[in-house]
């Protein structure tokens, strides 16, 4: 373990900035928390989490695929593709570091993704532990422990200075360039702190919120349960939860005509959307209904049913804070799980 | 970095068969002339038209066919339609194979085949027959229960006629949904020509049509005896990837475009009912 | 050093019933307007919604202008009222998020106003020349 | 003037069913906290017993609901209105949007209601619960115990800016009806007008950066209920799912707000529900400023069957160069 004192941070951000871009959370104009490119005088929040997940980083909500010329009857395939340069994420917390391990699991698994997989390789997280949970926050659900969040680095920051530990190789060679901004420390402080966070957690309104009630199993259970009707009823279809979810990972590919030729893109797209599942001679998913069941079925069971049992949700509640009419997977858990 | 999923290769149009009012069969090679990739009977491709979109199609010709691939396309949507416009010498692009294909040399092997297929749901099926045409040894006996709205919207008529009706032990039963001049063959719905036919159970069963006529056929199968594992189909839902990663095709825990599009029916229990 | 001389984009939609034939008119009578504005001819100035100027401008339009019968004179009776009202609301808009209100404007132009159409487009392309290019209101990947 | 309360509503919807007036009732659900209270039918007295709520978080309009609320033909549904859900109420039943004969509106006096995001800059994260007490919200948080913060600092931006206390249409109402105000609703459009181009698109620029286009503004919106958006059309040439340049983000927001323009009542929904904070509210009252200053003054929804301004038009109108012109020195 390795201590900055809180004076020498910025000498530190500073450091990691020389060698690759570093990203962290800022308050914007509008008062709340986004990732932002870090240079000299920038502050970093202290809020809890970013408004937009750290998906971003890894899979944007719209990236160019590849390039097309066309003449005449002729097709020429541009690979758009480039190598992405190293860049660092700091401050993530421990909801949108498991977040990137789902990802994984989709986007890594054969075939894989090159464009994510690109990103993923130059990308280095430092994860930071969360002193201040909040009402929303039920990542414990999920087997997420704020004390303790994964990356390469991870942090804990205290009144007088910043802890920081390497989880991985690449955490480690980070760390290292950093030796003459940080010492050895022991781990008395961290582990207060984590003494600190686990109570807090134990204390927090969603602590006793459990998953048990759903899994890959459960699909006849819940699929047509009388539920869905009342909680879908006020949904409406915007995209809201989906593009703040850190785990949402829908796309759609679309091509844009530029003056000189197309490009072909991806962009986030959502289930919730009614046009999401439409194809030429019909759609399979006509009411909102359906659409909302396919959102909160495929992280509750159909995600766990292909992952070993892993959940598609981590608890950042997001979607508990963001939704225009306060629909969320905290209301339909316990709606359907029955353990109000 | 080399390969990505989505990212196509420039495939040429090198021939248009008008099979029907809306149907047409696209003969698809690289611009050096080969076959872009070799694919199992029932797997699907990507076809694109830079600008337009890109749509998922079965590919219609025998993997026994080394020089080339064949789409039969139906008119239905902005990508269809503009295929349907274009010129022999047309680029576009293509990517795949995707999907599950059909069990042809496991669960088929040495079974008497029995294919039912409604309109266009004759162009899966159609890469399994030749298939099993090619390998007619491996098979036993074959029917063929084919049925359109009209005779003029039989697809691959002449190859059927000329054909498969020729072939030994390939016995091909066609019908159409009304009377019509020049038709002297049976006339009626698929379902209830296949209960009348009455086959024996013996048999595996691949169905392929709009979902009405899967439905009812399958009841039909099931009145006549067959069980669900003796009955496959493949199924047909929005798609963008290809590769089990967009979320469109998600039913349960499967994804369309990966874990199918060939489903034992008795798979399409397990999934719930939004295909 | 050599500037090389910035030569805007105009797109022009003009009402078939007037401001079209006045640039016919315009070109019979050997009046010169510049190269760079494009027409494009629609049956009445009303059929221009405000998505087709914001899309002239995305494909790369350094000034939009539309042209109209004049107030009382529309071959539909009222269809270039309307196009008054919303044409002000919009140019109001795009100026309030800070696009700069030179590159945007109407022009009521007549079958028999070759000369004013010949003028009004100088007068325009020099206005935007002077402007310079459109970059508030640019699409990138158009630009490529 | 009376104070609403859930006892109050709870009565009232009870009675209406069951004297079998109504069938169903539109109200606002209890959450998890007490911020988070979602819209919901309920059937029976005792649903409505056990869930329904109504306090400073009942800010949700429902008149857009009742589009297709009413064309489930199952009687009549029971509404509740504040002053200026009537507003959407009459634009919706101008524009014959759904059946007025199926539903039994109840206008409810309105004092304001709160923004959690305001609770939160003041409170700190970590709020467990909201209680009222007189002109004072008690907040209950998990790490700085109980504060107590002044109503008036916890208000919408759009009940701050509260434009009418009047109902302009109910079948019933609880307490009194009050007058439209005059407001100061327009004070930030005219600081943005009094700014010069510069200024103006940077403000604009970092704003609709951050849309992440979730639409929810437009699916909120009780003016946006045309049954395809021009932006969900894959003929329309504009259909996008995200915005791939800034472009799209000016031509989303413009568009979106030009098509309810001289529609728009102004209920401020497109803002409450955004989760980015943008201030949406302003392109939608920019219009409305204008269509007052250039022609004659409107208000959407005020009454039935009027015909909006740009529907509408005047020989003397002024031209469009004037317009623009006259805007920038609207004051």
């Amino acid at each position: 373990m390795r201590k900055c004192s809180t004076a020498n941070l910025d000498a530190l951000l500073r450091t990691i900035a020389e060698n690759a871009s570093l990203y962290l959370p800022v308050d914007g104009t509008d008062g709340r928390a986004h990732f932002t490119k870090w240079e000299d005088g920038v502050k970093m929040s202290d809020a809890l989490n970013t408004v937009r997940s750290a998906k971003d980083f890894f899979f944007p909500q719209t990236e160019n695929l590849m390039d097309f010329k066309v003449e005449g009857k002729t097709i020429e395939i541009i690979d758009t593709r480039e190598e992405c340069e190293d860049f660092v994420i700091f401050g993530v917390r421990a909801c949108d570091v498991r977040s990137f391990d789902i990802l994984d699991r989709v986007f890594l698994v054969d075939p894989v993704d090159t464009y994510y997989k690109n990103r993923r390789e130059h990308g280095i997280i430092v994860s930071m532990a969360c002193t201040r949970p909040s009402e929303t926050c039920f990542c414990r659900t999920f087997g997420i422990d704020a004390a303790n969040p994964g990356g390469d680095i991870v942090c804990y920051k205290e009144e007088d200075a910043w802890y920081f530990d390497a989880l991985t190789e690449k955490g480690q060679a980070l760390l290292s360039k950093l030796e003459s901004l940080t010492e050895e420390c022991d781990t008395a402080a961290v582990d207060a702190q984590k003494d600190l966070i686990r109570e807090r957690m134990d204390k927090l309104p969603l602590a006793d919120l459990t998953a048990d009630a759903f899994g890959g199993d459960k699909l006849n259970t819940y699929f047509n349960a009388p539920e869905w009707k009342s909680l879908s009823q006020s949904c409406l279809g915007c995209g809201t939860c989906t593009f703040v979810c850190p785990t949402c990972q829908c796309y759609d590919i679309k091509d844009f005509k530029t003056n000189k030729g197309v490009q072909r893109f991806r962009c986030w797209d959502s289930c919730m959307y009614s046009d999401f599942t439409k194809m030429a001679h019909g759609n399979n998913r006509t009411s909102q209904l359906e659409r909302f069941r396919q959102r909160f079925m495929h992280k509750l069971v159909y995600f766990p049913a292909n992952n070993e049992g892993i959940f598609g949700c981590v608890g950042c509640g997001r979607c508990l804070s963001r939704c225009p009419i306060s629909m969320n997977i905290v209301k339909v858990m316990k709606e359907l799980g029955g353990n109000a | 970095m080399n390969t990505e999923a989505l990212i196509p290769v420039v495939g040429v149009i090198t021939d248009i068969r008008i099979d029907t009012p809306d149907i047409k069969t696209f003969r698809v090679v690289t611009p050096d002339g080969k076959k872009a990739f070799d694919h199992k009977p029932g797997q699907c491709a990507m076809l694109s038209i830079p600008g337009v979109g890109e749509a998922m199609f079965s590919i219609t010709s025998s993997p026994t066919n080394t020089e080339y691939m064949e789409f039969s396309i139906k008119k239905c949507g902005c990508v269809t339609e503009w295929l349907h416009a274009a010129e022999v010498g047309q680029q576009i692009t293509i990517r795949g194979p995707y999907g599950n294909p059909f069990p042809v040399d496991d669960a088929f092997a040495g079974k008497n085949m029995l294919f039912i297929a409604g309109g266009v749901g004759l162009a899966p099926l159609r890469s399994v027959i030749n298939y099993v045409r090619h390998y007619r040894d491996r098979y036993g006996k074959v029917d063929i229960v084919y049925g359109s709205r009209s005779k003029d919207d039989l697809l691959d008529y002449d190859e059927i006629l000329h054909e498969w009706m020729t072939d030994d032990g390939i016995d091909v039963h066609l019908t159409i949904d009304r009377e019509q001049e020049g038709w002297d063959g049976h006339v009626g719905f698929v379902p209830n020509y296949v209960k009348e036919l009455g086959f024996d159970t013996d048999k595996v069963a691949v169905l392929c049509g709009p979902p009405i006529m899967i439905k009812f056929t399958l009841a039909g199968l099931q009145e006549l005896g067959f069980d669900k594992t003796q009955v496959y189909t493949t199924l047909e839902l929005r798609m963008k990837c290809g590769i089990g990663k967009c979320g469109r095709c998600n039913v349960g825990s499967k994804y369309v475009c990966k874990d199918g599009p060939v489903f034992r029916c008795d798979e399409l229990d397990e999934l719930p009912d939004e295909y | 050093m050599q500037m090389t001389e910035f030569k805007p984009k105009i797109v022009a939609f003009c009402c078939n019933w007037c401001s079209y034939a006045g640039a016919d008119l315009a070109g019979n009578n050997r009046l010169n307007y510049p190269a760079e504005v494009k027409i494009i001819r629609v049956p009445c100035s009303c059929r221009v919604n405000p998505m087709f100027i914001l899309r002239a401008f995305q494909r790369g339009a350094d000034g939009v202008i539309l042209c109209g019968c004049h107030p009382g004179d529309c071959h539909y009776t009222s269809g270039n009222y309307y196009t008054r009202r919303r044409m002000a609301l919009l140019f109001s808009m795009l100026n309030f998020l800070g696009i700069e209100k030179e590159r945007t404007r109407v022009e009521w132009v007549s079958a028999a106003e070759g000369a004013k159409f010949a003028a009004t487009m100088n007068d325009f392309v020099a206005q935007i020349t002077a402007l310079g290019e459109n970059k508030r209101l640019e699409d990138l990947r158009c630009k490529k | 003037m009376q104070k609403v309360t859930r006892e109050i509503l709870l009565a009232k919807a009870a009675e209406l069913l069951a004297a079998g007036t109504v069938n169903r009732v539109l109200g606002w659900k209890a959450g998890e906290f007490t911020y988070d209270v979602t819209p919901a039918l309920f059937t029976t007295a005792a649903e409505l017993e056990k869930d329904f709520v109504y306090g400073p978080f009942s800010g949700a309009n429902f008149s857009k609901y009742l589009v297709k609320e009413t064309r489930r033909d199952e009687g009549k549904v029971l509404v509740f209105l504040k002053p200026c859900d009537t507003y959407s109420f009459n634009q919706l039943l101008t524009e014959h949007r759904f059946d007025r004969e199926r539903v039994y509106a109840v206008g409810i006096p309105c004092d304001g209601m709160a923004d959690i995001q305001r609770i939160k800059d003041q409170a700190g994260d970590g709020v467990s619960g909201v209680e009222c007490d007189g002109d004072n919200l008690i907040v209950h948080t998990l790490y700085d115990g109980d504060k107590t913060l002044a109503m008036a600092d916890c208000l919408a931006e759009r009940c701050v800016n509260c434009k009418s206390k009047k109902h302009v249409a109910y079948d019933e109402l609880i307490g009194e009806t009050g007058d439209v105000i005059d407001s100061h609703r327009f004070d930030e459009v005219e600081k943005l007008e009094k700014m010069t181009e510069d200024e103006r698109f940077a403000f604009w620029q970092n704003e609709l950066s951050r849309c992440i286009r979730c639409n929810a503004c437009r699916d909120v919106c009780p003016a946006c209920t045309c049954e395809k958006c021009v932006f969900g059309n894959p003929n329309s040439g504009v259909e996008n799912k995200a915005i791939s340049d800034s472009f799209e983000e000016k031509m989303f927001h413009v568009i979106r707000a030009f098509h309810v323009a001289g529609r728009c009542t102004d209920c401020g929904e497109c803002s409450r529900v955004c989760p980015q904070n943008i201030p949406l509210h302003l392109l939608n009252r920019k219009f409305i400023r204008d269509i007052d200053n250039f022609y004659d003054e409107y208000q959407a929804g005020a009454e039935v069957g009027q015909r909006a301004p740009l529907v509408n038009y005047k020989q003397e109108d002024l031209e469009p160069s004037e317009a623009v012109e006259r805007s920038g020195n609207n004051a």
